[in-house]
């Protein structure tokens, strides 16, 4: 009989053991990455997010606080469409950066995704 | 870690503690689990101290799990409560001392609703007169057995035959002193010393000879939090809250811990044993445990009581390395037999933790 | 029999090239897919045959399309070209009738002034002697320029020239003294034996007058030799290797053999055909406008053939095909960098399984408005409008949220990406059953167009609006203003589409003209073909292309791309998009029935 | 103007509004005695190093100001008051050293005081030796300090904390303070500039960059330095073994909570009342706002004038202002000042 003894994972983000190779990868290929203010907007108007709970603002704030455990799993969503391009304010390269994440994932593929 | 600065808290956090003649109310958990803790506290006020400590018979759990496990209405608590207090008036005290650090909080917060809500405490009145007929006085001091041992602290101390001092190496023990949730988180000018930094604890440390680690995750709580133990759910949230605080506090090499809340020593004792089977890890300098301690039991040791007597037999952390590092006198022969020489029975593995490490290890 | 070692070197260079060459390219051709080997043997006993050996004179030699660009630019390129070409033929007939001796040593006519310095009198020697010192002069003109455009290019009226790698550096030294060379020691020779054109003579004459020429015109050929022996060993490995390459090319090109989206050998042809003229640069908006200048076709395909290619080169190119127009040697630069960016594309495979298709309705005409044009509200209202005022039995594809047409995945090099939302798509139109696919943007246009091969017709939607005009489902009134008409890359370069928008806009006001209109539209900025590229040097590039193509600020700028319209609107408020123009000329009474 | 007699003005609190205020009503002719209870002017200016947006030295302006008063405005140091009484006439103002003033009007500039951290125990000032104060860290620049830990350390990992004492009903303040978004912004370009490779965070609620730069400043502060934004409170701060500190917020935006380890906690502190605005304002029976700032008669137009007749404000004793705002604050006092002594006969 199972009396529930385990001992649950923590959902709280570690920053000093995060992984932030992949923000620091992007910071350094896309330095418009910075500039996020998470204003949401990307995320209002995109196109895989009308099926999927895909979330490019959510998505980068993750990876730059190295919480990348969902990311392997939401990046493909994307269809590089632009639109999050043209609506965001700050005039970030929001494609560069995606396809700037999955080159990182591919060289940290021995990565733990 | 400036101390000047923690002290200048202190001073803000005071708060009166009746001197003598104390109405005892008991602890639902401690009374099963540790019932030497209690039994130790009315010696202790009786005998080392000479104070009148009085325990009514008839008087009853303030209900407190129930309350904060959803299952008692607020109504019902506190008429519960009342009772309480009037089973104190009838017995003709004013001095309440709860046993149990939630019940303290449950009788800090209903007084604190009359309070602020004297129609509450009408209706409260009225349901207990049409229950019991019983009436009741609001007590004139609300004071945890905790406080009642800081107030007495000195006296102990000068009373004690050993320190909290390691006999070899002539150091003072490295303690963790852990607030129970309820004692002043809730209130946290009803608490000695605040609710971010209490000293209730740290005062009798201080003063028997030890020394206080302050450790990251000190605030954080054992995780039996009612619904967290109670719902078996929930009970993986439980067990982690207990190793988030051993995780932060193992760096310091803590050689024990010392508890005022009937939940806390339980499950920070059991959990190390539920960890090193869920996860083969074990705490302490030498990975034995960290053992754990009522306040009631280390005043008690120090002033040189058996420690079979106080009931640290029933510990899952071996008690046996500590008492030696203090040189405290103990009859291992006697561990597990109670009055009159009744064996108690024992369990089969005593030292749970060290097996645990050494199947670790043979594993490794 | 005619001999003297100084001919090996010479002889050596060219038996290696000659060699060399027909290596590679029976490499290449052999590596075609069968049925482009069939259709490039078929054109050889073709007309087509002799529409490439034409087009090679025009280009290979004479350098037309350069000559249009850059006047000076191109008579560079001919004079080397075709009048290395007309001094070999000369040589050639000169030796043969002088020797009467049909089968003459290669090396005969190159050094015919060595071995027979005084020939003496032969049928038209008079004449081939000034011809040959005419050629010669034709040729040093040339060369004379190409030392100006090395260190002098915006002489030349170019302002940027091209970077050399070491073997170029080589070809371009021999090439360099090739001619001079020849110059020294047919002048050499001629002062020595007192005979020679009107050039060389008289230049021998007055070497003779200072210098000890005898001794000096044996070591001269020597040089000459050894100089066109450099520029054949170093060609195959250099820029000069387009000469030959360009040839193929352009039998390749006539016989139909197109560049697909994989690489082939075609895709090797184009890149070795590039002789890194640099046109390319000066047309590019990023040289211009941008100030990037490091990625331009001719550098990727640089980097492409010498295999050190990086994705952000690859990445950052706008893909507008200006380029490509202007190329003389036409290469298709924007499908090469298409299916070099496949090589840096990490996407997951079936990663976009989660798109559902919905029930669809059926309709006549299926409407796509396409992902930018859900930002450009003004466009989807107004073809709406003007869909329900033609009374056509229509639907709107992606009213609530579109999936994307799959081409700017394929832009980013993600054919499977790309294969999956066509295949998404490709199932909701066929289950409207509609006849005609409208699409309000080139870029879903073209992808619609080229890659969905679905068997109805699919229209951008200024040809569709000029369909219902035509047919009378609509009418509009005119109402005059000043208007320009901007072509979109991927409309206009990308799909020949050039009359349609200017027919409709002509029925309602008058279209005014700017010097970039059709093939040599620029870029609006704004395009998703480049994923590199920062907003801050966008907006340079937009502002500047307003500035070019708005002759006064009171046009109303009119373009037939959301995206275009976007990233103008930004800086020129009075931008509308063709559809927006036509609906609010429409006429109230339309024709029911 | 001239034909009457000139009338005498004390304006109280030698800040900037104090110092502004008293230079303009000097040159339109009045008699100004300027108070001051510390040993010298500029107020809490004074101790700051560069001002925000535009990074320019704040001794400069405190030197344009004194050079304003250098003349003719009778500025008394180390002047506390002990009483402002107002009896035929005149005011009549007794200083602790039992000096006595007269005058027509009274100008109170008395400012503000900064919040007390050891206010908000959880985060541990005065207890964790590397938890500091934006004015601490601004005392580090002025006296050209480098910037180091406890420990002697260079910072590898500094935290800011916005909002300490400001929108937080616990601290007693539910208002905002105006100034520290902006001045966490300008204080965490200075660490990067001092320390490039040291990671910064900014721990707030809402950025408020309402004033003309500060958006640009904040965007700068992120391309240029990556400073680094996260939206959430700080819960609570511990220390450890090292003496570096760990924080514990939620990162709202990600809606996780978040831990990390920083070297060093910088808390932003709110304004408060000053000790001075609150014990004259009391004297005088003003009235005051819930924020504890003094009330003026009206909000929107007589924002200088209060119940007193006589008795005027000029500054942050009316609630927390941006420099450029107080000295605006400071000028349109004159304007009432002078045509109440105008009007006076």
């Amino acid at each position: 009989m199972d009396f529930g003894y385990s001992i649950q994972k923590d959902n709280q983000i570690d920053y000093d053991k995060s992984h932030r190779e992949i923000a620091e990868y992007i910071r350094k290929e896309e330095s418009s990455f910075n500039i996020c203010m998470s204003c949401g907007s990307c995320t209002a108007i995109c196109s895989a997010g009308i099926f999927t709970d895909f979330n490019p603002r959510k998505l980068y704030l993750l990876i730059s606080r190295g919480d990348i455990r969902s990311i392997r799993k939401e990046i493909d969503h994307c269809m590089l469409c632009g639109k999050c391009q043209l609506a965001c304010p700050r005039g970030i390269n929001t494609r560069n950066i995606i396809l700037q994440i999955r080159t990182s994932i591919k060289q940290n593929k021995d990565h733990v995704f | 870690m400036n101390i000047e600065g923690k002290k200048a808290i202190w001073k803000d956090y005071q708060k009166d503690i009746a001197d003598d003649s104390y109405f005892y109310v008991r602890s639902c958990v401690r009374q099963n689990f540790l019932p030497g803790s209690e039994t130790t506290f009315i010696r202790i006020v009786r005998e080392e101290l000479g104070k009148d400590i009085y325990e009514h018979p008839c008087h009853t759990t303030c209900t407190g799990i129930g309350y904060h496990g959803d299952i008692v209405p607020v109504d019902t608590m506190m008429t519960v409560v009342a009772r309480q207090f009037a089973l104190m008036t009838e017995a003709g005290y004013e001095n309440l001392v709860p046993s149990c650090i939630t019940s303290f909080g449950i009788y800090t917060e209903v007084l604190d609703t009359w309070h602020h809500f004297p129609e509450v405490e009408a209706r409260v009145r009225e349901y207990l007169r049409m229950a019991t007929g019983r009436e009741f006085k609001i007590p004139a001091n609300i004071a945890h057995a905790s406080d009642i041992i800081y107030k007495f602290r000195k006296e102990i101390a000068t009373k004690a035959m050993y320190k909290l001092i390691n006999k070899n190496t002539g150091k003072p023990l490295k303690v963790v002193e852990h607030i129970g949730c309820h004692y002043s988180k809730m209130f946290p000018e009803k608490g000695v010393g605040g609710a971010e930094y209490p000293y209730v604890l740290v005062g009798m440390i201080e003063e028997w000879g030890g020394e206080v680690v302050d450790y990251p995750e000190r605030r954080h709580c054992c995780g039996f939090g009612f619904r967290q133990y109670l719902v078996q759910a929930n009970r993986g949230f439980s067990i982690s809250c207990s190793r988030k605080k051993f995780e932060s506090m193992q760096d310091y090499e803590p050689d024990m811990i010392i508890t005022n809340c009937p939940g806390c020593p339980m499950f920070l004792d059991k959990w190390q044993y539920a960890i090193s089977e869920l996860e083969g890890k074990t705490y302490g300098k030498d990975g034995m445990g960290i053992p754990v301690f009522t306040y009631e039991e280390v005043a008690g040791m120090l002033l040189g009581y058996d420690p079979w007597d106080l009931g640290m037999q029933v510990h899952q952390v071996a008690v046996e390395p500590l008492l030696d590092k203090i040189g405290v006198s103990y009859d291992a022969s006697r561990k597990y037999l109670g009055i009159n020489n009744k064996n108690l029975g024992q369990p089969k593995s005593p030292n749970v933790l060290v097996t645990a490490k050494s199947l670790l290890s043979e594993s490794l | 029999m005619y001999f003297d070692i100084f001919v090996i070197p010479f002889s050596a260079g060219f038996i290696f090239l000659f060699v060399f060459l027909i290596y590679t390219f029976s490499r290449w051709i052999h590596k075609l897919t069968p049925e482009n080997k069939e259709k490039l043997k078929k054109s050889f006993f073709s007309k087509r045959f002799f529409v490439s050996v034409k087009e090679i004179f025009s280009e290979c030699l004479l350098h037309r399309k350069i000559f249009k660009v850059n006047p000076l630019l191109g008579y560079m390129h001919m004079s080397l070209a075709f009048g290395w070409l007309l001094l070999i033929i000369g040589g050639n007939l000169e030796t043969r009738l002088y020797s009467q001796n049909p089968i003459n040593p290669p090396y005969y006519p190159i050094f015919f002034k060595f071995f027979d310095p005084v020939p003496g009198d032969f049928l038209f020697s008079g004449f081939f002697e000034f011809l040959m010192d005419l050629l010669l002069l034709f040729i040093l003109s040339g060369v004379f320029l190409a030392y100006i455009k090395r260190f002098r290019s915006s002489m030349l009226g170019m302002k940027k020239t091209t970077k050399l790698k070491p073997f170029d550096k080589l070809a371009l030294a021999s090439l360099w003294v090739i001619f001079p060379f020849r110059l020294l020691a047919e002048s050499f020779t001629s002062g020595a034996f007192h005979h020679g054109g009107f050039m060389t003579g008289s230049l021998g004459l007055f070497f003779a007058s200072f210098l000890p020429v005898a001794k000096l015109y044996y070591p001269a050929w020597w040089a000459y030799s050894f100089a066109l022996c450099g520029f054949f060993f170093a060609l195959p490995f250099s820029r000069y290797m387009h000469i030959p390459t360009e040839a193929l090319l352009i039998f390749m090109r006539n016989a139909g053999i197109t560049q697909s989206k994989e690489e082939n050998s075609f895709a090797e042809v184009e890149i070795n055909a590039c002789s890194r003229c640099g046109v390319c640069i000066d047309t590019c908006q990023f040289a211009s406008a941008a100030d990037i200048s490091n990625v331009q076709t001719v550098y990727f395909i640089r980097d492409v053939r010498h295999h050190s290619l990086k994705a952000e080169t690859a990445n950052n190119c706008l893909m507008c095909g200006r380029c490509d127009q202007i190329c003389p040697v036409g290469i298709d630069a924007k499908i090469l960098r298409q299916s070099e960016r496949t090589k840096f594309d990490y996407t997951g495979t079936n990663s976009l399984n989660y798109i559902s298709v919905k029930n669809i309705s059926k309709a006549d005409v299926i409407y796509f408005a396409g992902c930018m044009t859900h930002l450009t509200p003004t466009i989807k209202i107004s073809m709406e409008k003007i869909l329900k005022a033609s009374n056509e039995k229509y639907l709107f594809m992606d009213k609530d949220g579109s999936i994307c047409c799959g081409r700017p995945t394929m832009l980013a090099g993600q054919m499977d990406a790309a294969n999956q939302l066509i295949q998404k798509n490709k199932e909701i139109i066929q289950l409207s059953e509609a006849k005609v696919l409208v699409t309000s943007c080139p870029i879903c246009y073209k992808v619609f167009t080229e890659e969905y091969k679905l068997d109805i017709e699919v229209l951008h939607h200024s040809q569709y609006l000029l369909q219902l005009l035509n047919n009378g489902k609509i009418e509009v009134e005119r109402k005059e203003f000043k208007a320009i008409f901007h072509d979109p890359c991927e409309l206009g370069r990308g799909m020949n589409i050039y009359n349609e928008p200017r027919v409709l806009i002509n029925k309602i006001t008058t279209l005014e003209h700017s010097n970039f209109d059709k093939e040599n539209a620029m870029c609006c900025g704004g395009s998703i073909g480049n994923s590199v590229i920062s907003d801050e040097k966008r907006n340079s590039i937009t502002k500047n292309t307003l500035s070019k193509i708005l002759t006064d600020q009171e046009q109303t700028l009119i373009t037939a791309c959301p995206l275009c319209k976007k990233t103008f609107g930004k800086y020129h408020h009075k931008t509308e998009d063709i559809s927006q123009v036509i609906a609010s000329a429409l006429k109230k009474i339309t024709v029911t029935r | 103007m001239n034909t009457q007699k000139t009338k005498s003005v004390i304006v109280i609190g030698a800040g900037i509004a104090g110092m502004e205020s008293s230079a303009q009503l000097a040159s339109f002719g009045h008699q100004v005695t300027l108070l001051e209870k510390e040993k010298v002017v500029g107020g809490h200016v004074a101790n700051w190093e560069r001002l925000f947006p535009t990074m320019k030295p704040a001794s400069e302006i405190i030197d344009l100001l004194k050079t304003d008063i250098m003349n003719n405005v009778n500025v008394q140091l180390d002047a506390e008051v002990f009483k402002i009484e107002f009896s035929n006439q005149e005011f009549i103002v007794t200083l602790t050293d039992g000096q006595i003033l007269k005058s027509d009007a009274v100008l109170l500039a008395t400012g503000y005081d900064l919040f007390d951290p050891r206010g908000k125990e959880e985060y541990g000032y005065g207890i964790y030796d590397n938890v500091i104060t934006s004015a601490e860290l601004e005392a580090v620049f002025k006296n050209g300090k480098e910037l180091k830990t406890s420990t002697g350390k260079t910072p590898k990992r500094v935290g800011i904390i916005h909002c300490v004492g400001s929108r937080d009903i616990k601290a007693g303040n539910q208002y905002c303070s105006n100034v520290c978004c902006i001045t966490g912004v300008k204080q965490a370009i200075e660490i990067k500039e001092a320390v490039p490779d040291a990671e910064v965070f900014c721990f707030y609620m809402d950025l408020r960059m309402f004033g003309r730069y500060f958006e640009d400043m904040y965007l700068k502060a992120q391309e240029k330095y990556g400073v680094q934004f996260v939206r959430g409170r700080l819960s609570e701060a511990c220390e450890n073994q090292d003496g570096s500190l760990i924080i514990k917020v939620e990162d709202t935006l990600a809606s996780k909570p978040l831990k990390m380890t920083v070297d060093l906690i910088v808390l932003l502190l709110g304004f408060e009342a000053s000790k001075g605005t609150t014990s004259l304002g009391k004297m005088l029976h003003l009235n005051f706002g819930d924020d504890r700032f003094i009330s003026p008669t009206n909000e929107h137009l007589l924002r200088h004038n209060t119940k007193m007749e006589g008795i005027f404000v000029a500054g942050t004793c009316t609630g927390p202002k941006s420099i450029i705002a107080t000295i605006s604050d400071a000028r349109g006092a004159v304007i009432t000042v002078n045509n109440y002594l105008n009007n006076l006969n």
